[in-house]
């Protein structure tokens, strides 16, 4: 990400060095001991943490020993000083973080043979590092709603840790602030306003909660119990949809989109997606997709491709409640339809001049195909009637 | 835009006008809305109370067709109040006091007159905008004057005067020296995926790729000889509305339409047509049957982007590789693979022999090589160096890393120039038979003409039926209730609707997007003024009128204010 | 003030003309529509209503333009927000330290069995509410039970239970006579 | 209103009082209010009213606590010259005798014969009750109620914070004025500069009076040395701590004490707002409060140039829903900007980065309390009272299993001997002492063979408790200590705020292990675990309440480990919970 490259411009460039795991590491004043040890490959174990998102410092699973500090502490809140040392790594600190994955599992279920977040989830990620297969305390699950109420997401609670990483991406980046954290204590969890269903609350439906959820506790309907995550083919590309030019990625299993989503290298959006990018692919396998050339029942008549006459209904396409194609054309294959074009325009060329020809591009095709329409009009027919959607 | 979506949060305050941001562009929302959270000024002028407004500091409501005053009044109290960037404007641009002389007569009292905006607010978005105000919260960057970015969209160039509205927020930024700076600038937010690339490779009427204009005879040639020709056709062509009246007048015969649906995008619909109803040749190229296929005498299948290679243009100048996820279904194929098909067949049909191949090409990337050598801007790019995070425009050469901010230091023309605009108001206004200004636009889960969102099994589930959004008053004088029929009557045409009773809308103003084929919103449109330099048509604004069904009640006269 | 002044409220009375409306209102219009002021707004709410509905929470979201789930979250955050109606008399339990050590919980057994209900319910006939309070701040006398609002210190299981089952039964032939 | 002119108030309040013939003081603090305190008042004020002739020379003052909240109603009777005559336990007919034995009705007021005495509160037949007063004259049951002001109680105390509550009417400002109020304020405002001020704390060696014992010097020192626009104070008055009440004392009976401390603090840091904010269960508090607010305001002590000088400052109530984690600093901050009161990770710290954003000052009730006398006495005075490092007195609320409950103000090192036997007055009926429990649920239990220890920041840690905000209840050997460790430990269950792991599951937990140890079904090792765990959430919850949260537990296994022992070992022994 080069998200705050900009801000140098104007700065003048100061550096403090510090110490992190006996490497010495250079950062900019006001960054934390986790940006810092994030930014030069240390990994420190985190679940509450979320690079474009405040500090919570809830979960306790990034403490970090602090030369001259009594107790460990956490690094994600933690401003870098010049001179600190911080050791991320040590006995001490992987029994303390270890005593905290066991008290998440104490109300986390560890189904982790039947869960769709298997593989992904970041809890059970640091359960296998640390060696918890089960918790040492008297397990009771707090939170049990399961909340399948809409096509976008499920939310099943059992498996909430309260990281409140949704709570803040909702607030912080969309502004919709839809969910909250309501009761407190051990009945604290997330909510809607009055637990409703979502399509009452304010949720728009972007899904980023889902992105930045660690657990399995946000996931995609699509996806649900249709694959594990290690069987996924996984494929970054750009959204189809606005100007902005969201990277996501999109995870298959035998050529079937399961579910997008967006990848922290995306120079534009981050790990953030609007609703369309993130839900609005599965039109690509509609049935209703043209997938053979196709000729208007009267040219076919004309080309002797079909038996009957006919004519174009006068009423508006518009007004036809639902229209269906196979009633006013009939497949063709590549050749048929591209000869036909080509001799169509060739014959109006010659009739009429190059400008009696207009050309339409599309502001959703790539640039390789806009370039070569726009030559073909001005190359080919030699006309520069030749406009898009640009201005619609 | 001449600055980059990431700036956005650092911008100590946002100018967003004509813009829906958080339903049309979401993401770059969620940019405004970190910088808003750190305490940045989020100025908002539109008719409409758009989401956005939600989380603005100051909202300036200005009645459709009326904000060209409000803008100019800003730059009349910037001058009076002395927040103009006086050293900006002598060292960076031009023609200053010939503009100067212009605003005087733009006060903000007329503003407020027209446009309905109180004085004060106009003077505080003139402070806060030049400024570069805070609310609250320390800025990111050093220096007396705060980063101010403007933010606007088709709200702004859907107008009889676009492109005077976008010269206006041009000179708005340079008075107060907000360009060329990080977090800064004007920026208009493009809709579609690659209308930036369309335009940049040359899909317009009046340039080739790279912005060279047809009339330059030298670059026309040197892009011809990279061709293999001599010359190419020098003159400026139709634009989509011009053309559809020349096809009604039968200059026009045959038109190829590579994925777009004109049908509904196009304003006035009926006339649209009509005019398609009389091609000897329609060939429409797309993914689904749209409106506008059923009127085509061939239908070419094409590949979705999600399954075929290439690059995008993003709204920041930002070229980026996309690649297949699917398969294409059935014969469908990418659209290059297509249009190159059709050039090479026509070639031979029209007996014209090349020296080089011209038309059929073994991948994008060898097209996207040959781009770059006509389009300038794009010269240093090749796929490769796309990998990752993609590169800026201006990329001129193969060491050129990009850019992401354009005019720093130096305007692409050399001196900005300030360009004197009167205001002008919209070509249609309300009158006692059609009553209301009708605005058109998207709403959040659906886009464009619907034709892919409206597939979406989640996105149609929460809206799958459109909606005309009005203002409580104007439904109660025809006696409609919430989510009951309603229908909307314009000089062009009718469609009927369901009514959305809201105060997001001003009275008098009416607001439907354009994604339902059930109550097409260009079936009321008008075609008839353009705007004289870009050609596009004035979709924000036009005369209607409302109509109970039930009851035949129509909208009353307006009553004169004042 | 640092708070963020925001847009202009439009500002509209509650649709049901409740004169308990207005007063909430009055308590908005002090504190200027401040987001800021959602806590204090919610108090006076609980004063005024008794209990916080959920239409009560939707009208304070709106006329503050605090998200909902927002407000729903502050008001189950806090103790002293209850969303049902009290009973007709209520007796609060003190189980502060002072009172613990000296046999606060044994009271509160003694009226959970009278009555059939655990701490913190309400009779079903609406006629009374066992509440326990975390401390009551009067520890010199404790053990404290407040009976509809009067406090009584020094308390022993059996005279509350008296006290409770008089005010109660009371209540109950006041009501009886009427309906006779 | 300038210095000169407050003073004038102050100085006619003054001499009206001293030409009184005596001035009888009616504890009206909720103790006592509540054991009756309202209508013994209003007996008071009509006895006194028909006592006399035409020119009253004696007032009821309702004042606030006087201390001995386990003997109120409490009426301190005062005749001109003499010494002043505690009452305790005061009934309606009591306080007729006191103002009889006291004031007695003058021999040239009319009267009728009657033998019996007047029950009534309003003295419908004036004569009738002049009757019934001569009557009560000659009364003696009064003699049992009279409490020695020479009891150790009253004489093992040093009043600081105390020194005006229950002798001055709070909610009168010249009364306030009278006693030598804002003198402190006018000091500072007149002679002394923010930096001298912030220096003359420091050298006082006050600490902060919340529980942390942060020095409050230094803290104030922090905010003024920020630069910024935008300043706050806030005066922490929501007492969360079960058991305990210093607070709310303080703002019941000395309200403008806390807002000129409070000013003294905002003038020494650069703040012109600041919030008081008070438990919602306090209402008298809240109301004394804001009527000392209206009334400075009147006044011209708060608002824009306060007393004429350019420095400028308002005040505001906010009032805590009910959420024991808002005494920690973070939380009360999103409390007081309306938000759910989680903490927040620190740094920042509040004094850097506090209410919306700003620079602020977070000091409790008894701090700020401690201020004006400071300032007019001098750091030296306050810093010879008390041990070395903890300096000054701190009040307690004592309660529990004593004889004498009530709030005391003890110099810092006294022993909690003292405490107990001295001004408690031992334990009452044939029990022993068993343990103190200081700082409410977050302190510790500290048992007998420490009662000579010192009460001092310190010393308490050192033990494993905390000096707390002042909570201390003392328990006889009738109550079993894992159950008293359960009952703190559910109070951190239902007060976590959820937001941090080890406190919202690790209390869980803690409290899960020691029903089963209760229970007795616990096994040898569940101890072991029990420590381990407390040890984890001690260590690595995210605020003051989580880390505090295991010291009942962790105290009593300590020093009561044979209890926990026997329960695993042979639970048929034990007979759980208060006896």
């Amino acid at each position: 990400m080069t998200l705050t490259q900009s801000n140098t411009i104007e700065q003048k460039e100061v550096f403090l060095e510090l110490t992190i795991d006996g490497q010495t590491v250079q950062t900019r004043p006001g960054s934390t001991v986790m940006e810092a040890a994030l930014a030069n490959n240390i990994d420190i174990p985190r679940l509450c943490y979320h690079p474009e998102l405040s500090v919570s410092g809830g979960c306790r699973l990034c403490v970090v020993n602090v030369e001259g500090y009594p107790n460990p502490t956490p690094s994600c809140g933690l401003a870098c000083e010049d001179g600190m040392s911080i050791q991320t790594q040590n006995e001490e600190l992987f029994q303390t973080r270890r005593e905290i994955i066991d008290l998440f599992v104490a109300e986390h279920p560890l189904d982790c043979v039947t869960c769709d977040k298997a593989g992904s989830c970041q809890l059970q990620k640091y359960a296998y590092e640390h060696n918890i297969k089960e918790t040492s305390h008297a397990f009771e699950l707090p939170r049990t709603l399961y909340q399948d109420d809409n096509p976008f997401f499920v939310r099943d609670h059992q498996y909430c840790i309260l990281c409140g990483r949704c709570v803040r991406v909702c607030d912080e980046v969309v502004g919709a602030h839809a969910i909250d954290f309501a009761g407190r204590g051990f009945e604290c969890h997330i909510a809607t306003p009055f637990d409703g269903p979502m399509k009452d609350s304010a949720c728009v439906f972007c899904g980023n909660c889902v992105q930045v959820c660690p657990t399995a506790a946000l996931n995609p309907v699509s996806r649900m119990g249709k694959g594990r995550e290690w069987e996924l083919e996984r494929i970054k590309t750009i959204c189809g949809y606005c100007g902005v030019g969201c990277q996501l990625e999109y995870a298959l299993k035998d050529g079937e989109i399961l579910y997008a989503q967006a990848t922290s290298d995306g120079p534009v959006n981050g790990e953030m997606l609007c609703t369309k990018g993130r839900y609005g692919w599965d039109f690509a396998t509609d049935p209703q997709r043209l997938t053979s050339p196709m000729l208007r029942r009267d040219v076919a008549y004309e080309m002797g491709l079909t038996k009957e006459d006919w004519t174009l209904p006068e009423e508006s396409p518009l007004k036809v409640r639902k229209p269906n194609i196979e009633d006013s054309f009939v497949p063709v294959d590549w050749d048929t339809a591209l000869d036909l074009v080509a001799d169509k325009l060739a014959d109006t060329v010659k009739e009429y001049g190059p400008d009696s020809v207009m050309g339409l591009a599309s502001a959703r095709c790539t640039n390789e195909e806009n370039y070569l329409f726009q030559k073909l009009f001005r190359l080919g027919i030699g006309t520069n009637n030749l406009d898009h959607c640009a201005r619609l | 835009m001449t600055n980059s979506i990431a700036e956005i949060r650092d911008a100590d305050c946002i100018f967003i006008t004509g813009s829906n941001t958080a339903e049309a562009h979401p993401v770059i929302s969620y940019e405004v809305i970190r910088a808003v959270k750190r305490g940045a000024n989020l100025i908002v002028l539109d008719p409409r109370r758009v989401p956005m407004v939600e989380h603005a500091t100051l909202f300036l409501q200005a009645k459709p067709g009326t904000d060209i005053y409000v803008f100019l009044a800003m730059m009349h109290v910037m001058l009076r109040e002395g927040w103009a960037n006086e050293a900006f404007i002598a060292e960076r641009t031009e023609g200053f006091d010939e503009f100067k002389g212009t605003l005087e007569e733009y006060t903000p009292e007329r503003a407020s007159l027209m446009s309905g905006v109180p004085v004060k607010q106009i003077e505080a978005a003139a402070r806060i905008y030049a400024n570069g105000e805070r609310a609250e919260g320390k800025s990111a960057y050093i220096g007396s004057r705060g980063h101010s970015a403007i933010l606007y969209a088709m709200g702004i160039t859907q107008r009889s005067n676009g492109t005077d509205m976008v010269m206006t927020l041009a000179n708005l930024a340079m008075l107060c020296g907000q360009v060329g700076k990080p977090s800064t600038g004007v920026n208009p937010l493009r809709g579609q995926s690659n209308v930036q690339g369309a335009c940049d490779t040359g899909c317009l009427i009046n340039v080739y790729p790279g912005y060279q204009k047809v009339t330059d005879d030298e670059k026309r040639k040197a892009i011809a000889q990279t061709w293999g020709v001599d010359d190419l056709p020098g003159e400026v062509g139709l634009s989509i509305v011009e053309a559809m009246q020349a096809t009604a007048e039968g200059k026009v015969r045959a038109t190829y339409v590579m994925g777009e649906n004109p049908m509904m995008s196009d304003p006035n619909t009926s006339h649209v047509e009509e005019s398609l109803r009389k091609l000897d040749l329609l060939v429409v190229q797309d993914i689904f049957p749209s409106e506008t296929a059923f009127l085509a005498h061939v239908i070419l299948p094409a590949a979705a982007s999600l399954e075929k290679d290439g690059t995008f243009t993003n709204t920041e100048r930002r070229v980026q590789h996309i690649k297949p996820v699917l398969q294409a279904p059935g014969e469908a194929k990418p659209d290059w693979w297509i249009t190159g098909e059709i050039a090479d067949r026509l070639d031979k049909k029209l007996g014209v022999e090349r020296e080089t191949e011209q038309w059929l090409f073994p991948s994008t990337e060898a097209i996207f090589d040959e781009l770059t050598k006509v389009t300038p801007i794009y010269a240093g790019m090749n796929h490769a160096r796309l990998v990752g995070e993609g590169l800026r425009w201006p990329c001129t050469d193969e060491e050129h890393p990009g850019t992401p901010i354009l005019h720093v230091g130096k305007f692409s023309r050399g001196l900005g120039k300030f360009s004197p605009v009167t205001a002008n108001d919209p070509a249609e206004q309300p009158d006692d038979e059609y009553p209301l200004i009708l605005s058109t636009g998207r709403v959040l889960y659906h886009y464009h003409s619907g034709t892919m969102t409206r597939r979406s099994g989640p996105l149609d589930w929460v809206q799958p039926r459109g909606y005309v959004e009005i203002h409580p008053e104007d439904a109660a004088a025809i006696d409609v209730l919430d989510e009951r029929a309603v229908t909307i009557e314009s000089r062009r045409g009718s469609v009927r609707t369901r009514a959305k009773i809201s105060e997001n809308v001003p009275q008098g103003t009416i607001f439907l997007a354009f994604h339902w084929r059930e109550a097409p919103a260009n079936m009321l449109t008008q075609d008839f003024a353009l705007d004289p330099v870009s050609k596009i048509p004035e979709y924000k604004v036009c005369a209607v009128r409302l109509e109970n069904p039930r009851t035949k009640q129509r909208s009353p006269k307006p009553v004169m204010e004042m | 003030m640092a708070a963020k002044k925001k847009v202009t409220k439009q500002v509209k009375a509650h649709p049901s003309g409740d004169e308990r409306y207005t007063s909430l209102d009055r308590t908005m219009k002090r504190f200027k529509y401040e987001k800021d002021s959602l806590l204090e707004v919610l108090i006076s709410a609980q004063e005024v209503f008794g209990y916080i509905s959920e239409d009560l929470l939707m009208y304070i979201s709106s006329q503050l333009k605090v998200p909902m789930s927002q407000v729903y979250g502050v008001a189950t955050f806090y103790h002293l927000f209850t969303f049902e109606p009290l009973g007709e008399h209520n007796c609060i339990i003190c189980t502060g330290t002072a009172c613990h050590v000296k046999g606060a919980d044994r009271i509160v057994d003694a009226l959970s069995e009278e009555f059939g209900m655990e701490a913190g319910e309400t009779t079903a006939d609406g006629m009374f509410s066992l509440i326990i309070a975390r401390c009551v701040g009067s520890c010199g006398l404790a053990p404290v039970v407040v009976l509809d609002g009067q406090v009584h210190g020094k308390e022993t299981p059996e005279a509350v239970n008296k006290r409770v089952l008089e005010v109660v039964t009371r209540s109950k032939e006041e009501l009886a006579m009427e309906a006779a | 209103m300038n210095f000169e002119a407050l003073e004038v108030v102050g100085t006619k309040e003054r001499d009206r009082q001293a030409k009184l013939q005596g001035r009888i003081f009616c504890c009206t603090s909720t103790a006592c209010m509540s054991a009756g305190a309202g209508q013994v008042h209003t007996m008071l004020d009509q006895a006194v009213a028909v006592s006399q002739s035409d020119e009253f020379e004696t007032e009821v003052v309702k004042t606030g606590c006087m201390g001995l909240c386990s003997h109120g109603p409490v009426v301190r009777a005062e005749e001109k010259d003499k010494a002043a005559a505690l009452y305790g336990n005061v009934n309606p007919e009591l306080a007729q005798q006191i103002v009889s034995r006291h004031f007695p009705v003058e021999e040239a007021l009319e009267e009728i014969d009657s033998d019996e005495p007047d029950q009534s509160v309003t003295p419908h037949d004036i004569p009738h009750f002049r009757a019934s007063l001569r009557k009560a004259q000659a009364k003696t049951e009064l003699d049992k109620n009279i409490i020695s002001l020479e009891d150790p109680f009253f004489t093992k105390q040093v009043r600081v914070v105390l020194s005006d509550t229950g002798r001055i009417d709070p909610d009168r400002l010249e009364d306030y004025l009278a006693h030598g109020g804002y003198q402190g304020l006018a000091k500072v405002l007149e002679t002394m500069t923010p930096e001298e001020v912030c220096t003359e704390i420091l050298e006082s060696g006050l600490r902060g009076r919340g529980g942390a014992g942060f020095p409050s010097g230094i803290k104030w020192n922090f905010v003024r040395q920020e630069e910024a626009e935008q300043k706050f104070v806030i005066v922490n008055g929501d007492e969360g701590d079960p058991g305990a009440y210093m607070d709310r004392t303080i703002m019941e009976a000395d309200p403008h004490r806390v807002l000129e401390g409070m000013m003294i603090c905002a003038y020494a840091v650069g703040a012109d707002y600041g919030y008081l904010y008070i438990r919602g269960e306090y209402p008298m508090a809240i109301e004394r409060i804001r009527n000392a607010i209206r009334a400075a305001r009147r006044h011209g002590v708060l608002g824009n140039k306060v007393l004429g000088t350019d420095f400028s400052f308002k005040a505001d109530v906010r009032i805590g829903a009910g959420a024991f984690v808002c005494g920690e600093e973070t939380a009360l901050i999103h409390s007081v900007e309306g938000k759910r009161g989680m903490p927040r990770i620190r740094p920042p710290y509040p004094s850097k980065s506090g209410l919306w954003s700003a620079p602020t000052v977070i000091n409790n009730v008894e701090t700020m309390a401690n201020v004006p006398s400071i300032i007019q006495n001098g750091a030296t005075w306050y810093a010879d009272i008390g041990t070395e490092k903890s300096k000054g007195t701190k009040v307690f609320a004592l309660t529990g299993h004593l004889r004498n409950t009530g709030l005391i103000e003890v110099p810092m090192g006294i022993t909690l001997r003292e405490i107990v036997y001295d001004i408690g007055g031992g334990i009452p009926g044939d029990k022993e002492f068993k343990a103190a429990q200081t700082g409410g649920p977050s302190g510790g239990c500290i048992p007998a063979e420490y009662l000579d220890t010192p009460v001092d920041y310190e010393s308490l840690t050192e033990l494993g408790s905390i000096m707390g905000s002042g909570g201390l209840v003392i328990i006889d050997d009738s109550t079993t200590m894992p159950d008293f460790a359960k009952f703190f430990m559910d109070f951190c269950v239902d007060e976590s705020c959820g937001k941090c792991l080890p406190c919202r599951v690790g209390t869980v937990q803690i409290s899960k292990l020691l029903d089963k140890l209760i229970s007795g079904e616990g096994q040898p090792e569940d101890l072991d675990k029990l420590d381990e765990l407390c040890q984890m959430v001690q260590t690595t919850s995210l605020c003051g309440l989580g880390q505090s949260a295991p010291n009942p537990v962790l105290s009593t296994l300590k020093y009561f480990r044979e209890e926990y022992d026997t329960l695993v070992q042979s639970p048929e022994t034990v007979e759980a919970g208060v006896k």
